[in-house]
């Protein structure tokens, strides 16, 4: 156990599964000699090589198919989205490749390719540059969908996603690169493919994941200091989404918020309260209240973008809502 | 021009043969469609068989394949029986995809057929990917990539040339060139219809052949395919052909003249390489009656394995969507 | 008032359209020569010429591009894709161009460009070809999103579209080209951003659009035949969504099913649950089902592919679980 | 290679002026953002000043310029006010995108300069749709589309560059080659670094300009922007010149050796025409005192403005998100 940033425990994973399997490399825009545009990969093109460690040119779709191709051949590819804004690019690969292949070909293939790529705004860098769109890659099957809300997570979805014998999309929080945390090296981690309850209490569910997570446990301290106690559920697989644990948690609680950083039309959150609907409705004493982005494309200026993103002053009023309170 | 020689009466055979199994295996379908016993999109190849035989009969049977979704062709050449093949457009579990992937993707992955692709362009990334594996893993294979010239409109045709020149990737790209891109011909879909210009200017060697001409198509890319393997780095073929039925079974044909069809037919792969054959005294009436014989029992046992094959049941509806499901 | 066919009314309204402002024009994969891939825009090339009925190359990302250009130009292009399936290609351009070129350039410039497209599954045309994204178009800020489930809307919604200063995507469906009913030519059209009730009922709401509209209705008519009397929303405009009608047929009703094309996680029917559960929740008395596409990637067999999507079958037993019965 | 002479003494003074606009107001930019004032990507030109200088001083006033991301100097060369810059960055209301775009977002419609763009590539097919529009309307303007080296790796490069010249439409593809996309030199992430071979083919004339000599892309642009707009048909020109700066402001700049970018700054553009003008006797040392001055001045004021403007008010946060609510 040691303390270390996000960025660190991705690196940390990637030098551990290249070191553990030849098959495995890391494709991607500026991953080799620039180091990673957020540094993620700084140090593992002087590790492994260039062999290895792959500058690609800028055509999204076409390194994201190639990586599709390589795991199609043998390889286990980690391609790296600089973000997912440019995914837009890739996203004819990834949904009508990456994702189809194993069944239109009648289970005579399988793609077993890890997409990485940051996500999420806070970084003033506008309309072009903060989506989230973990909501359009949670809703297509054949993929499956991580999203590392933690320092110990985004090692182990790493590491969990190349295990998978599926394409894995993985989620990293672009403004998380820097948190600190504590890793373990040696965990195992294939606990990454379901939710996870990081704070007890009985009075409110808070679910979220990723780039809200700190806000949402941040908001359930500022709960509890007014007499409210809520339980923290990290979503962390989503897709598929781990139905037992959302049905279980508003059982125990009878409320829940909803934060995710997807727009909040057709947001991930939107899912998540159908299915607390269909799997729990009885349980429900009051609306599951959803705290996302409001419908702008993100504005530069920081107290607008501030202001369109969700934030623990928005849970903490959603929540005691969700209590008749305020 | 007519067609080149073959070398001898068994290649001779061989060709024809194959050309005539995919002529009457697509004329078979496009009557059973009819009958709604095929559906969905069909894209027949007739009058583009010299193409797929010689092309691929030229590449080694580990060499990888990827084609698009007018692909029977290629997938009977890669060994695909026909049974599999039309029982795979019947919808059937006995079909080459389990009935799942239909006449678009048909796939094979134990003979490295690794599908058809109905995305237009979609299938060259996938190509420039198996090649890069291939090197990685030291394997010396060559990726066989078919594509139409519409195709060569879209992105990721360039970026996929730019990428297997530059990581320098044993990919062979076949450009099937039959003049149009479903209504759109090619002077009204490429700004530059020479398009062995486009891989120049990624520095890779490409070369056009006659792809009416079988024997041609197979020496020209017999070399391409040993000179890839020899050299690790990409080449393109771009083969002129034409297609002699509707692009689809949706298609009236208005963007084109029944004269120019008729003009195109006087090419056909089969009657030019017949005539040759003749000609050399290679083949004779006899020889070529058994094989139309030998054609047409393949293709009624095809038919046959089609309509005797069993469906997938629903309740495995869902299944193959992922390998693992998540612990 | 007439007879006409779905694919007629999208012809003629775009005839209507081209003859009625210069600046309307089409262009899109084969919809000149060809007449367009269903036929849609047969007859127009003649009638407007090669300058007006644009044929385009194989590139779906720079031809909705350049519509997109277009239109900040001075035009008001149609733009067909010819398929959903091929949008994936043109995503980055609709998503980072066309919906947020007006609020990145503080207010300065619209994009009033109409971007057509045939949608859904029932073809038999495997995993590819088969999509449903309304849910992902409805999501994004900057676009209006119609999808025509008649004959009269499939006329009403390109002219509304062309009439809007801002992207509007409409989703045709592929399945109902050919449908037959009524068609007005001389109607007023902007009540397509309103949501319709099609058929009127106490017992419970059935809520759909486009493609799951036409099971929708005959699944009333065989609830009704059980002495189930279903009301029949018709959502039409996907964005912005017509709150108040969604609140006013539960609280009519207070029952719900959701039918749509998309898959089940991530559907558009989880938005109006979520929109439900927000705005009405204390009006539902049982849990809003949802009838959407099986998670898999469209099979190529009919009988897999009928049982993958929306089916007035399943329609009739989700309405049937919210009143509980069956 | 020096720089080549100017006209006269107010043309040297015009161009000389207008590159230190550029270059003293970005170094401003990199000052108050190590103050946190601006925020985001901030990607600075400084270096490459000569291709916008001297290529949209080479341009009609009502021609249409898109740009990239890293924009400022073609904002400024059109006319937009450097306080209007400043603000933006800072994200205030008296931005020229009132603070809703920032660094990578200039825009300034009236002034037909339709944005800078964030997304590689993206801006191509944007330039294409307005000069079919200008075709379609018989506007004769040329529509001058700037993007880098980089962007030539992505596919919309490619189809852009087909449907302009397939349509014959007059658009002024103006490519910035620095060397580098990000931190991958020319040569790894394109196979052919000759960049004027692409354009070839799809049959659009494409010529080279040294692009650290303002006066030689100045001449270049005018005539080839002078034939596109004569011909109505697109053509490509090649601007060779380097970016001092890193790519951004996150950027470590591993990738490159301090000594080269030393070499390179042998050639700053600012450095080599003033030296051409003394030599020329148009430029002495108090007329370039009184630039810098008037520079200084200006940058100043800006700053002034961006401080003082007012930020949006919270309550306008989704504003202009769309033109008009549904009825
Ligand atoms: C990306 C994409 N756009 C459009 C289509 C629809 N479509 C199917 S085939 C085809 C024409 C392709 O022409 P070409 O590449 O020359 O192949 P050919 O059909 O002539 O063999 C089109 C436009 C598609 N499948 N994929
Ligand atoms: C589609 C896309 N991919 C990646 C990025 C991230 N990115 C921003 S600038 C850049 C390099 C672009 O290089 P070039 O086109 O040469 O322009 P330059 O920055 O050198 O002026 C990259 C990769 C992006 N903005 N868009
Ligand atoms: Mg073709
Ligand atoms: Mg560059």
């Amino acid at each position: 156990m040691k303390r270390a940033t996000y960025r660190e425990a991705v690196r940390s994973a990637m030098r551990q599964a290249m070191s553990g399997d030849e098959r495995v490399f890391l494709m991607g825009e500026d991953v080799g000699r620039y180091g990673g545009a957020f540094a993620v990969s700084k140090g593992l093109l002087e590790e492994f090589g260039p062999d290895r460690i792959r500058d690609t040119p800028l055509a999204e779709s076409t390194f994201t198919g190639a990586g599709i191709g390589a795991a199609m051949g043998g390889m286990r590819p980690i391609v790296e989205i600089m973000t997912v804004n440019f995914s837009l690019l890739a996203l004819d690969q990834i949904v009508n490749n990456a994702a189809t292949m194993r069944h239109m070909s009648g289970g005579q293939i399988n793609v077993p390719v890890l997409i990485r790529m940051a996500t999420g705004a806070g970084k003033q860098v506008a309309a072009q540059h903060s989506h989230s769109l973990e909501n359009w890659y949670a809703s297509v099957p054949g993929l499956k969908v991580l999203a590392a809300g933690t320092v110990q997570d985004a090692r182990d979805m790493v590491l969990a996603g190349l295990d998978d014998p599926d394409p894995v999309v993985l989620f990293e929080t672009m403004v998380l690169y820097g948190m600190e945390g504590d890793l373990d090296e040696e965990a195992p981690y294939d606990g990454v493919w379901r939710a996870a309850v990081r704070r007890e209490g009985d009075d409110v569910s808070l679910i979220s994941y990723g780039s809200s997570l700190p806000k949402t446990l941040e908001a359930a301290e500022a709960l509890s200091k007014e007499g409210v106690e809520a339980e923290v559920l990290d979503l962390r697989c989503l897709r598929p989404l781990d139905q037992q644990a959302l049905e279980a948690t508003v059982r125990r609680t009878h409320r829940a918020v909803v934060v995710d950083e997807t727009w909040h039309t057709g947001s991930l959150a939107g899912e998540v309260v159908a299915r607390l609907v269909e799997g729990a409705f009885y349980e429900l004493d009051a609306p599951v209240e959803r705290v996302c982005t409001v419908e702008v494309p993100i504005p530069y200026a920081k107290h607008l973008e501030d202001a369109a993103i969700p934030s623990v002053a928005r849970i903490v009023t959603a929540a005691q809502r969700t209590l008749g309170k305020g | 021009m007519s067609s080149s020689a073959p070398s001898d009466r068994s290649h001779a055979r061989t060709l024809l043969h194959q050309m005539l199994r995919i002529r009457r295996l697509e004329e078979k379908c496009a009557e059973v469609y009819t009958q709604g016993k095929i559906r969905g999109f069909l894209h027949l190849y007739i009058g583009e068989e010299a193409v797929a035989v010689g092309a691929i009969g030229a590449l080694e049977d580990e060499d990888a394949i990827v084609a698009t979704y007018r692909e029977h062709g290629h997938a009977l050449m890669r060994g695909v029986p026909m049974g599999a093949v039309m029982a795979e457009m019947y919808g059937k579990a006995n079909g080459c995809s389990r009935g799942r992937g239909g006449s678009m993707h048909l796939f094979a992955v134990d003979r490295h057929f690794y599908g058809g692709h109905a995305i237009v362009g979609g299938g060259l990334p996938i190509a420039v990917g198996l090649a890069l594996a291939d090197e990685m893993l030291g394997r010396r294979r060559v990726t066989a990539c078919f594509f139409g010239d519409g195709a060569t409109d879209e992105g990721e045709f360039h970026e996929a040339l730019n990428l297997a020149a530059l990581w320098k990737l044993p990919v062979l790209f076949l450009c099937e060139n039959n003049g149009y891109a479903m209504g759109t011909a090619l002077d009204r879909h490429e700004a530059d219809v020479e398009l062995i210009h486009k891989p120049a200017a990624y520095g890779i060697p490409a070369e056009k052949v006659d792809g009416m001409d079988v024997v041609a198509v197979e020496r020209t890319v017999r070399y391409e395919a040993e000179t890839v393997r020899e050299q690790g780095t990409p080449r393109f073929v771009e083969l002129n052909t034409y297609r002699f039925r509707a692009h689809s079974m949706f298609d009236a044909e208005l963007y084109r003249d029944k004269r120019e069809v008729e003009e195109h037919k006087k090419r056909d792969p089969i009657a030019l390489f017949t005539a040759r054959c003749r000609e050399e005294g290679l083949l004779d009436d006899e020889a070529l009656e058994a094989i139309e014989k030998e054609v047409a029992e393949e293709v009624r046992a095809a038919v046959e394995e089609a309509e005797a094959g069993e469906i997938e049941p629903l309740a495995t509806l869902a299944s193959d969507v992922v390998s693992r499901e998540v612990p």
